[in-house]
């Protein structure tokens, strides 16, 4: 780390080249644009993360939440400006990015066919979780007995998106991307999904959700993003710095 | 987690999502089985459907394709699960290879059972000699097909219209597995020429398989990539 | 003469076909160049 | 948008060079039909209609010249550095002059078979592979049309044009292999066994050179008029950019600009 940087508190203009240490911000946005079909989605947008964060991602339908999510995923091409998540760059690392992010969008990336554990075992091996992990994220997501050897078409909206959470558990992503985790859920399982970010988010990893429950991501962020047309129109909540998560390795990583 | 077992992890997801779905098994394969069974109401003429059988086994092989490569795509696409491969890190070409093999797995199976059709609806027969042969043409053809329809199915399964875009790629590009497997299994089946007379086609078949299997290899990420 | 219908159809067919191509490629092309600036079209 | 305040605006794809070059193709067009059709003679076995070759052969090579072309572009664009999209849109413009010639090549060839062999269509090796080529290149068109940012056009298209020259040859040799099975009697084919004298091979030297020349022009304006429709979709990209910022203001605010007066960027910046 240069001293230079200290007192400036992560400047946004700061070049965020090099290694990512601790307290060096996961993303950094810079004026970026993305574009789906013609539509900009994202018309300029200028963030920056840190490491440690749980940042809740507000805004209207259609304001961009779920493009900025996809971008920052590097599922989606950067059309203008410049763009550094975990340290890769947007225009040409992206797939050095990818395997490094969990996401969970809309739609839950599940095989419908496919048994749940089928499914959970199947992005666990991927990633190459052992089979304990696998049972453990099942296990915690309440589907471990009976549901576990249904087929995922025919289990209830919230009960494939539990599932999907228990894939994303398998995976021990960096950064985590949701798109409305709450949806379809019922209290304990929105309390489950609470209960993991915070887990997450303490054991090192960053979090970017995008919500309308106000009562649900309120209380779990750290720090929230206004989205409205494609940029950022205000940051409010309490926003950490990047000092005050500075040392999340002493939490370990038990996922 | 090496590159061949990914491909193998695709594979064997890919069979398994077939052996719960049966998609193939109870839709696709009755619809070869039916295809089989109009041409033989259209031609009537036993003598010209047994010299014609290879071809028609062919053709009949290359509709099924094209409903079985849609499919193996569409049960990527139902739930997203494409963007959670691509951030799975799991590597195109491994993604490539793991989606052939399925696919060659079913068309294996489909050809097979077209080739008994074809004994059973137009009276041809294997002569034993041309055994080696007919499995050769077999394997080669089931992998080149499944190759290029992955390929291909690939490039238009995030596109807008894929149901028509898929057959206008695809079908001039298997133009030389239609020809060459039909005259290889010609040879085998003693519709047409000797048995030696067939390898050269067998071949064709061969080089198509091994040129597509490289170029898809090497292709497939650019293809699929946004 | 049968032939004489088929060789001038031939030729019908062939510049027939390029000059509807080159008028669409010339109205298409003045449509969108009306609406930039010279400056930024490479080739001027 | 003539009264923009900067510079003139010319709503033309053409230039100096190309003018010329468009006079001296029309002209050399004149003559290649006078030639063609009147002044030279007609063939000892062919009779008149060795006059469709003047036409058939040039279209045929320019479709070939301009598939060799859009595949040499698309590999320029996939393995420069820079990436170009010039590249790109050069592969685009000739695979469509291809596809334009090669329809003109299988149509004009027909005709000329149905007087040669008395049939439109014989399933000759050649007749066959150009045929398909034909439809591999619609389909490459249509993969062109489907949409994304430029650069996904670009790289998804360069590979399906490398793919198709793998494909080629392998459908040319299997429809060739195929044919020679059939053992047909020879009859006359296309330009095989012409006996052309002095005058007729110029005119069809001529007619190549006339050809390619229109190739040229074309391709040059093709690729100018995609040029500028990339840069029109950039620029309106700038202003639904703008639009898009302009919904992040407060309602208030947006409320007392009419939308149509909202202020549009600059048409040239970013130029």
């Amino acid at each position: 780390m240069d001293t230079v940087a200290d007192g400036a508190d992560a400047a946004k203009g700061a070049d965020p080249v090099g290694a990512v240490a601790p307290a060096d911000p996961v993303v950094v946005l810079d004026d970026a644009v993305a574009v789906l079909g013609r539509f900009p989605a994202l018309a300029g947008i200028s963030i920056t993360v840190h490491r440690g964060e749980i940042v809740w991602l507000r805004g209207p339908n259609g304001a961009g939440k779920t493009t900025l999510l996809r971008l920052c995923a590097g599922l989606l091409p950067l059309a203008r400006g410049t763009g550094r998540v975990l340290g890769c760059d947007l225009a040409t690392e992206r797939d050095r990015l990818r395997p490094l992010v969990g996401v969970l969008g809309h739609r839950n990336g599940l095989y419908l066919d496919l048994t749940v554990a089928e499914n959970v075992a199947f992005w666990g091996d991927t990633v190459g979780a052992a089979a304990t992990e696998v049972a453990a994220a099942l296990e915690r997501l309440g589907l471990a007995d009976r549901l576990a050897l249904l087929p995922v078409r025919r289990l209830s909206a919230g009960q494939q998106r539990r599932t999907a959470i228990a894939c994303l558990i398998a995976r021990r992503a960096e950064l985590w991307l949701l798109d409305e985790p709450h949806s379809g859920l019922d209290a304990a399982g929105r309390d489950d999904v609470d209960a993991l970010l915070r887990q997450a988010a303490a054991s090192g990893a960053t979090v970017m959700v995008a919500s309308h429950e106000y009562e649900r991501a309120g209380p779990l962020a750290t720090a929230v993003f206004d989205i409205r047309g494609g940029t950022v129109m205000g940051t409010a909540g309490g926003s950490v710095t990047a000092g005050a998560v500075a040392s999340p390795r002493d939490a370990g990583r038990d996922r | 987690m090496t590159w061949w077992r990914t491909a193998w992890l695709i594979a064997r997801r890919d069979l398994l999502v077939e052996w719960r779905s049966r998609v193939a098994l109870n839709q696709v394969f009755p619809f070869a089985g039916i295809v089989m069974v109009m041409f033989g109401f259209a031609i009537d003429d036993t003598r010209l459907m047994e010299s014609i059988a290879p071809g028609l086994v062919m053709v009949a092989t290359m509709f099924s394709l094209l409903v079985l490569v849609q499919r193996s795509f569409a049960l990527e696409s139902e739930d997203g699960a494409l963007d959670a491969l691509r951030t799975a890190g799991v590597s195109s070409s491994a993604l490539f290879w793991g989606k052939s093999i399925a696919l060659a797995a079913q068309l294996a199976a489909l050809q097979a059972l077209l080739i008994v059709l074809a004994v059973v609806l137009y009276g041809s027969s294997v002569r034993p000699a041309g055994a080696p042969l007919l499995v050769a043409t077999w394997l080669s053809g089931s992998w080149g097909l499944a190759t290029v329809g992955t390929l291909y199915g690939g490039l238009a399964a995030g596109a807008r219209g894929r149901e028509t875009l898929l057959p206008l790629l695809l079908l001039p590009v298997v133009a030389p597995v239609l020809i060459g497997a039909t005259r290889a299994v010609e040879a085998a089946l003693g519709a047409r020429g000797t048995v030696v007379d067939g390898w050269p086609w067998m071949g064709l078949v061969a080089v198509f398989a091994v040129v597509f299997c490289v170029g898809g290899t090497l292709a497939f990420g650019p293809l699929i990539e946004e | 003469m049968e032939d004489a219908g088929f060789i001038v159809a031939c030729y019908v067919v062939t510049f027939g076909g390029v000059a509807a191509y080159v008028s669409y490629v010339l109205r298409r092309g003045r449509r969108a160049t009306e609406q930039l600036p010279d400056e930024s079209k490479p080739w001027m | 948008m003539a009264d923009m305040a900067t510079g003139r605006t010319t709503a033309t794809t053409a230039t100096a060079a190309t003018r010329t070059l468009g006079i001296v193709t029309l002209v050399g067009v004149a003559w290649l039909i006078v030639s063609g059709l009147l002044v030279s003679p007609a063939d000892v076995n062919q009779g008149e209609s060795v006059r469709i070759l003047y036409l058939h052969a040039p279209s045929a090579w320019v479709a070939y010249l301009a598939f060799v072309v859009t595949a040499g572009a698309s590999a320029l664009y996939l393995f420069t550095k820079k990436h170009s999209l010039g590249w790109d849109r050069l592969a685009g413009a000739s695979a469509e002059i291809g596809v334009l010639f090669m329809a003109v090549t299988l149509v004009v060839g027909m005709l000329w078979g149905r007087l040669t062999w008395g049939v439109f269509w014989r399933w000759d090796a050649r007749l066959t592979t150009t045929a398909f080529l034909f439809v591999t290149y619609i389909g490459y068109l249509a993969v062109r049309r489907l949409g994304g940012t430029p650069e996904q056009r670009a790289r998804r298209s360069g590979v399906l044009a490398l793919l198709a020259v793998l494909e080629i040859p392998l459908v040319h040799f299997s429809v060739k292999l195929w044919r020679g099975l059939h053992q047909d009697a020879t009859v006359l084919r296309p330009n095989g066994d012409v006996k052309l004298d002095g005058f007729m091979l110029f005119t069809l030297i001529f007619g190549v050179a006339v050809f390619t020349l229109m190739y040229v022009w074309l391709v040059l304006h093709r690729q100018r008029t995609l040029t500028a429709e990339d840069l029109l979709d950039d620029v309106g990209l700038e202003i639904a950019i703008a639009e898009r910022r302009g919904e992040s203001r407060p309602p208030d605010l947006a409320a007392d600009v009419p939308r149509s007066d909202r202020p549009r960027p600059d048409i040239t910046v970013g130029f």
